[in-house]
C-alpha cells in the first residue's frame, strides 16, 4: 500500500518530506540491524537481526520503485535464505561462552573502516547534495521497465546468463545434497538403543570376519 | 474507496482537501476495515469449523452460547483475553514477545492484494500473486522464532517441522500457480479474475463464448491439476490436517505454541485461521474465478467505473454485493473442504509428508507447467510465434485441441506418477520391514 | 477395492497394496465423511444405524434411565398405609463402605421396647459412592437406588439427607423401576404387614405424610374410644383435632411441661422426655386427665410416672395446677430405674374424649408400673 | 521518488552495509556468522545495482536483471555454504573458524 502511496506523482513538497523520513528510517534500520548482526553475541539473535536487515532492504527497494526485486528479496532472502541460516545454526549449536570474534578482529575493523573512510568520506564531505530535478513534466510518471521487460530480457539478451544461473542453481542443489548427505542406514529411521547395540555388534562381527579373511589370504 | 472519500469530502462538504490527503484517508479506511474484519471473521471461522467437524462426527457442536452458538467465539475470545500471559524464565524474552507479531503481521499484509468484488481491491498490484506468496513465507520466520525462544524441545521440534513443511510446500504451490500465470500472462490478481469470464471456456481463449462469469480455470485440465496440487500445498502451508504435524498434539503437545498462553497464543491462533481463510480465498480466486459468476460482469459493466463514467451507482452496489457474495460463498466452501479433509484423513508422518511434496507434487506441477505451455501455444500463438499449422483453425477447434492434449498429458502424468509414488512407498515400507526383521532375527 | 475372505472365524481384508491406487482410497474416505455429514441433520434414534446425530441435548432432552440405573439410595414407604418399609435393622449401616448411613431405632413409648421402624435415618449423600450395597443387602427391600442425578449444590451440608428427605413412595419406585419392584413386591409387602402389626401408634409412618399421620391418630383414638364404649354407649364420633398452634396457650403448656420435668428431676434420674403437647379445647379436660394420671400413679407402686400429658389449657392456672399435681404424684412415687416414655395423648375437644385419654394414660402408667414391679 | 532521495544517499547506505558485512565476514569466529556477513555484502551490491538502474537508466533492465542473478547466486552460495558448515560440524564437531585448521600443516 505504501508503495502505491509513494508512487503517486503528486508533485507536492510534504510528499517528498515523507519519502525522506521513510528513507531515513529504513537506512537507520538497515545499518543498525547490520551492526547488530556482526556484534551481537548470540548467533540466533544475529540471524534475526539479519532478517530485519533483509526486510529493510526490501523496503528500500520499494522506495526505489523496484517492486519485483523487493518481492523477490522477501521471497528468497527472508523466506528461504534466513530460514536456511536458522536451520544451520540450530543443527550446529556451538557451546556458549566462546569468544565472539577472531583474535585479529581489530584488523578486520581497521580494513572496513579504512575502506569506508578512504573511499567514501571524501565523497561525502566534498559532494554537493542538491541534485538537479529531472527534466520533463513533474506529474508524468517515468516509464520504468517492469517485470514483463525483465522476463523478456531473460529469454532474449540475457538468455546465456539465465541459463548459467539455472545451471548454477542445479549444481548448488546437487552439491548441497551431496555435501550434507548422511549415510542412508543411519538416516532411514531412528533406531532404538537395543537396535543400535545389535547393529554395532553385527558391524563388529563383520569387521572381524573380514580381517580374518584378510589374514587367511595373507 | 478514494473516489468515495473524494466525493464525500470535496464534493459534498466542499472542503477541497489535497489529493494526497484524500488518498491517505482512503487507504486508512480500507486498512481499518480489513484489520477489523480479519480477526472478527476468524472468530466465526472457528465456530464454522467446529460445527462442521461436529456434523461429520455425528455430533452437533457448540450451540449453547447465543442462537446456534453464534456467540461462542466471542466467549472464547473473552476467555483468551483474560488469561494470564506466562513467559518461561528460560525463554528468550524479547524473541518470545515478538514472535507472535511476526507471525500475525504477514497474514494481515496479505489482505492488501485480495480482491473482494469487482473493483473492490485494496491495492491492484501488478505483482499481486507474487506479493501474496512472498509475504506468506515470512511467517515461517516467526514460527522459528517462537519455537526457538520458548526453550522447549517440543516447541523447537514443532517449529522445525512447521518451517520445513512451509518451505517445502511453497515450491509446489508456486509451481502450480506458475502454470496459471503462463496462461494468463499476468501476475496481477485482478487480471487473473478478469481472465475467468466466459462459460466453461474463458472468453480470452475463445472470444465468441458468452460471458456468464463461469470460464474458471478449474474447467481446463491445466487448471484442474494445478488446483489439486495447489490445494494440497495450501493445506500444508496452513498446517491443516493431514499436514498438521507441526502441532501434532499427541506427539509434541502444541508444537511451537506450547509455551504460549493468553493473547499471544490467541495471536497464533488468529494467524492460523486468517491464513487458512486467505488460502481458501486465493484458491477460489485463482481457480474458481473469485467474484466471477453469473450476472456480476453485466452489472459491473453498467456501473460507474473509470471505463464507464456514465453508469448508475446502483449497479456499483449490486455488482459489489453479488460479487462479494460469490467470492465468500466459494471461500467458505473451500474452508468446508478443508474441514472435510480434516474429518476424513489421519495425520501424515514427517517423512511421508516430505516424500509426497518432493516426489509427487513437484514433478506433477512441473508436468503441468509443460501442459500450460502447450495450452498457450495452441490457443494463443500463431505463425509469428512459429506455430504455423494452427493458423487456419477456428478458436473453438484450437481450444478443443489444447483441451484434449493437455488432458491426456496431465491424466497420464498423474496416473504414472501416482503409480510410481505408490510403488516407491511400498518399497520403502518393505525395506523398513526388512531392516526390522533382520534386527529381530539377530536378536 | 477391498475383498474379504473368511478363514474360520478370522476375516482377512485384502486391500490390494501395490496396485494402481491413484487416490481412489482418499476419495472413498471423503465419501464416508460426506455421508456422515449429510446424514447428521436428522436425528438417530436407532442405535443400530451409523448415520444421524445421536446427541441428546441434555438440559432440554433426557434419556429414559434404565431400570437398574443406580445413583443414590432412598427409603420406600407404602402408599396405602403410609408405613415405611424400613425396620431399622442396621444391615445397610453395617455394609456401607464409606459409612455414611446412620440409623436410630424406634422404641415403643410405653414399653420402651424396640419397634421395627427407624425414627431417624441419615445418609450423607456427599460421601456416598453409589455402590448400591445398601439396596442389595436390605432384607425388607426398603432401600432402593434412585434415578435422580442432578444433585449438584453449592451447599455441601444440604447433602446430608434425613429421613424426611429420603422417603419415596412405592408408587414412585414402581414408576422408575417397575420390573425390579415386581420381583420383590410380594415378599416386601408381606414383611411390611408383619412390621406394621408390631408398630404402635404412628411409629413408622412416613414423616412427610401429615395427612396419613392425622388419620392414623384419629384411627387410634377411635380404637381407644371404642374399647370402653363397648359396654356403655357407643362412642361419639371423634372430631378432628385442630393443628397445633403457637399460641399463648402453648407457652403455658410448655411452662407446665418444664415444671413437670423439674419435678421429675428432683424425684428420679429417669430421663424425661418432653411430652407431646396437643391443644385441647378446654382446660378442664386437661386438668381431669392430669388428676387421673396422678391418681393412677399414686395407686401404682414405685413406678415413676412421668409428667402425664401436659395439654395446653386455656388459662395458665389450670396448667400450673395440673403440673403441680403431676409433680406431687411423681414425688410420691419412689425412684426407679425404669424409664417410661410419655404417652402421647390425642386432643379431644370435649370432656368425654379427654376423659378417655386420661383413662388411657392411666392405663399406660399402670402398665408401666407393673412392668417396673416385674423387673 | 528520485527527487526526494539523492542517489548518493542510497549509495552511502549500500557502502556502509558493505563495510559492516566485510567486518562481519572477517572477524566473526562462527562460520555461520561469516556467511551472514557475506550475505550482507551481497545485499549491499544489490542495493547499488538497483539504485543505479533507478537513477541512471530506468528504461533498461540490466540493473534488476543482475540483481536477480546476484540473488540467485546468493541463494546457491547460502545453500552450499550451509551444507559445508553442517559437514564441517559433523567432522570436527565445531563451527569455529579457529578450530577448523587441519590443512595448516
Amino acid at each position: 500500500m505504501a508503495l502505491i502511496l509513494l508512487r503517486r506523482p503528486y508533485g507536492w513538497e510534504p510528499m517528498d518530506l515523507l519519502i525522506q523520513i521513510i528513507f531515513g528510517l529504513l537506512a537507520a534500520l538497515i545499518i543498525g540491524a547490520a551492526m547488530m548482526v556482526v556484534t551481537v553475541r548470540n548467533v540466533i539473535h544475529a540471524a534475526l537481526w539479519l532478517i530485519a536487515s533483509f526486510f529493510a532492504v526490501a523496503a528500500l527497494y520499494l522506495t526505489l520503485e523496484a517492486e519485483f526485486i523487493a518481492i523477490v528479496q522477501v521471497l528468497v532472502y527472508v523466506g528461504a535464505i534466513s530460514i536456511l541460516i536458522l536451520f544451520a545454526i540450530m543443527l550446529t549449536r556451538s557451546s556458549e561462552g566462546e569468544r565472539l570474534l577472531t583474535k585479529h578482529w581489530w584488523a578486520a575493523a581497521l580494513i572496513s573502516l579504512g575502506l569506508f573512510g578512504a573511499v567514501l568520506l571524501p565523497t561525502l564531505i566534498g559532494h554537493t547534495w542538491n541534485i538537479p530535478l529531472p527534466t520533463g513534466p513533474v506529474d508524468a510518471p517515468e516509464t520504468l521497465s517492469g517485470v514483463e521487460d525483465i522476463g523478456r530480457g531473460f529469454v532474449n539478451e540475457f538468455v546465456i546468463h539465465f541459463e548459467v544461473a539455472g545451471i548454477l542453481l542445479t549444481v548448488a542443489l546437487i552439491g548441497a545434497i551431496v555435501i550434507a548427505f548422511e549415510e542412508r542406514s543411519r538416516r532411514r529411521r531412528v533406531l532404538t538403543l537395543s537396535e543400535e547395540h545389535i547393529l554395532r555388534q553385527r558391524q563388529q562381527a563383520t569387521a572381524e570376519r573380514v580381517s580374518a579373511v584378510a589374514d587367511a589370504a595373507d | 474507496m478514494q473516489d468515495v472519500v473524494n466525493q464525500v469530502i470535496n464534493t459534498s462538504f466542499g472542503w477541497g482537501w489535497p489529493s494526497w490527503a484524500i488518498a491517505l484517508i482512503g487507504y486508512l479506511i480500507v486498512a481499518a476495515l480489513l484489520f477489523g474484519i480479519a480477526p472478527f471473521q476468524m472468530l466465526f471461522l472457528t465456530l464454522y469449523e467446529r460445527r462442521a467437524i461436529a456434523r461429520m462426527q455425528d455430533r452437533i457442536g457448540p450451540n449453547r452460547v447465543g442462537p446456534e452458538g453464534m456467540f461462542q467465539p466471542l466467549a472464547d475470545g473473552v476467555k483468551i483475553f483474560t488469561k494470564e500471559d506466562i513467559v518461561p524464565t528460560a525463554a528468550d524474552q524479547w524473541v518470545h514477545f515478538i514472535a507472535p507479531c511476526v507471525v500475525v503481521a504477514p497474514t494481515m499484509f496479505m489482505f492488501a492484494v485480495l480482491p473482494w468484488g469487482p473493483g473492490m481491491v485494496p491495492v491492484d498490484m501488478n505483482l499481486g500473486l507474487l506479493f501474496f506468496f512472498a509475504i506468506s513465507s515470512v511467517s515461517a520466520v516467526g514460527l522459528m522464532m517462537a519455537g526457538w525462544a520458548s526453550s522447549n524441545k517440543f516447541a523447537l521440534v514443532g517449529a522445525m517441522r512447521a518451517v520445513a513443511q512451509m518451505v517445502s510446500y511453497e515450491i509446489p504451490a508456486v509451481l502450480s500457480l506458475l502454470a496459471i500465470v503462463l496462461v494468463t500472462g499476468s501476475l496481477s490478481i485482478v487480471e487473473l479474475i478478469n481472465y475467468q469470464g466466459g462459460l466453461f471456456i474463458s472468453t480470452r481463449d475463445v472470444a465468441s463464448v458468452p460471458d456468464w462469469g463461469l470460464g474458471w480455470f478449474i474447467f481446463s485440465p491445466v487448471g484442474f491439476l494445478a488446483f489439486i496440487a495447489f490445494f494440497i500445498a495450501a493445506l500444508a502451508e496452513g498446517e491443516r490436517t493431514p499436514f498438521d504435524i507441526p502441532e501434532a498434539d499427541s506427539e509434541i503437545v502444541a508444537g511451537y505454541m506450547t509455551e504460549y498462553s493468553g493473547m499471544k497464543f490467541g495471536l497464533f491462533y488468529l494467524a492460523q485461521y486468517v491464513l487458512n481463510f486467505l488460502l481458501c480465498a486465493i484458491t477460489s480466486i485463482i481457480f474458481f474465478g473469485g467474484w466471477q459468476g453469473p450476472g456480476v460482469g453485466w452489472l459491473y459493466a453498467q456501473a460507474i467505473t473509470p471505463v464507464n463514467p456514465q453508469g448508475g451507482w446502483v449497479f456499483n452496489v449490486l455488482a459489489g454485493v453479488l460479487g462479494v457474495f460469490y467470492f465468500l460463498t466459494k471461500t467458505y466452501g473451500f474452508f468446508f473442504v478443508m474441514v472435510w479433509i480434516r474429518g476424513a484423513y489421519a495425520r501424515l508422518r514427517i517423512d511421508q509428508l516430505m516424500d509426497f511434496g518432493w516426489k509427487f507434487l513437484i514433478p506433477l506441477t512441473l508436468v503441468n507447467i509443460f501442459s500450460a505451455a502447450i495450452w498457450v501455444g495452441l490457443t494463443k500463438w500463431g505463425a509469428a510465434d512459429g506455430l504455423a499449422f494452427v493458423e487456419g483453425w477456428s478458436p473453438l477447434v484450437r481450444w478443443a485441441a489444447a483441451f484434449g492434449v493437455t488432458l491426456a498429458l496431465n491424466l497420464g502424468a498423474y496416473l504414472f506418477l501416482a503409480r510410481i509414488f505408490a510403488q516407491s512407498q511400498d518399497e520403502r515400507a518393505r525395506q523398513d520391514d526388512d531392516v526390522l526383521e533382520q534386527l529381530t532375527n539377530v536378536a | 477395492m477391498t475383498t474379504e475372505t473368511q478363514h474360520g472365524s478370522v476375516i482377512v481384508m485384502d486391500r490390494r497394496r501395490g496396485k494402481l491406487r491413484a487416490g481412489q482410497g482418499l476419495l472413498q474416505g471423503l465419501r464416508v465423511v460426506w455421508d456422515h455429514w449429510a446424514g447428521s441433520f436428522r436425528k438417530n434414534d436407532n442405535f443400530s444405524k451409523i448415520h444421524g446425530t445421536f446427541t441428546v441435548e441434555y438440559p432440554e432432552e433426557r434419556l429414559p434411565m434404565p431400570q437398574a440405573y443406580r445413583n443414590m439410595p432412598v427409603l420406600l414407604f407404602d402408599d396405602e398405609s403410609g408405613h415405611e418399609l424400613c425396620t431399622g435393622c442396621y444391615q445397610c449401616q453395617r455394609i456401607c463402605p464409606p459409612q455414611v448411613i446412620h440409623i436410630t431405632q424406634a422404641k415403643d413409648p410405653v414399653t420402651g421396647k424396640m419397634v421395627p421402624a427407624a425414627t431417624e435415618f441419615i445418609i450423607e449423600y456427599d460421601a456416598c459412592m453409589s455402590c448400591g450395597f445398601c439396596a442389595e443387602v436390605c432384607p425388607f427391600d426398603s432401600i432402593k437406588m434412585d434415578h435422580v442425578y442432578e444433585l449438584s449444590t453449592a451447599n455441601r451440608a444440604s447433602l446430608t439427607m434425613r429421613k424426611a428427605q429420603l422417603n419415596r413412595s412405592i408408587s414412585y419406585y414402581t414408576g422408575i423401576a417397575p420390573g425390579l419392584w415386581a420381583e420383590v413386591q410380594a415378599g416386601a409387602m408381606k414383611k411390611l404387614q408383619g412390621s406394621i402389626k408390631r408398630r404402635p401408634d404412628v411409629i413408622g409412618l412416613a414423616a412427610s405424610l401429615t395427612e396419613k399421620i392425622k388419620a392414623r391418630r384419629l384411627e387410634l383414638a377411635a380404637a381407644a374410644a371404642a374399647a370402653p364404649a363397648a359396654a356403655a354407649v357407643s362412642a361419639p364420633a371423634a372430631p378432628a383435632a385442630p393443628a397445633a398452634k403457637l399460641t399463648p396457650e402453648e407457652k403455658a403448656a410448655k411452662l407446665a411441661a418444664m415444671k413437670a420435668a423439674n419435678a421429675n428431676k428432683g424425684a428420679a434420674p429417669a430421663p424425661a422426655e418432653a411430652p407431646v403437647a396437643l391443644s385441647p379445647a378446654d382446660a378442664k379436660a386437661a386438668k381431669l386427665a392430669a388428676i387421673k394420671a396422678a391418681n393412677a400413679n399414686k395407686g401404682a407402686a414405685p413406678a415413676p410416672a412421668e409428667a402425664p400429658v401436659a395439654l395446653s389449657p386455656a388459662d395458665a392456672k389450670a396448667a400450673k395446677l395440673a403440673a403441680i399435681k403431676a409433680a406431687n404424684a411423681a414425688k410420691q412415687a419412689e425412684a426407679a430405674p425404669v424409664s417410661v416414655e410419655t404417652a402421647v395423648a390425642t386432643a379431644p375437644l370435649d370432656a368425654k374424649a379427654a376423659r378417655l385419654a386420661a383413662i388411657k394414660a392411666a392405663n399406660a402408667a399402670k402398665l408401666a408400673a407393673e412392668q417396673g414391679n416385674n423387673e | 521518488m528520485t527527487r526526494a532521495i539523492p542517489l548518493e544517499a542510497v549509495l552511502v547506505v549500500a557502502a556502509a552495509l558493505f563495510c559492516i558485512g566485510l567486518f562481519g565476514a572477517l572477524s566473526r569466529r562462527n562460520l555461520v556468522g561469516v556467511l551472514m556477513g557475506i550475505e550482507l555484502m551481497l545485499n549491499s551490491v544489490n542495493i547499488n545495482l538497483v539504485a543505479f538502474w533507478r537513477y541512471l537508466e530506468p528504461r533498461f533492465i540490466t540493473g534488476p536483471t543482475f540483481a536477480i542473478f546476484i540473488i540467485t547466486v546468493a541463494a546457491a552460495e547460502a545453500a552450499v555454504g550451509l551444507a559445508m558448515i553442517i559437514a564441517i560440524y559433523r567432522t570436527w564437531n565445531t563451527v569455529n573458524i579457529d578450530n577448523v585448521d587441519s590443512l595448516k600443516g
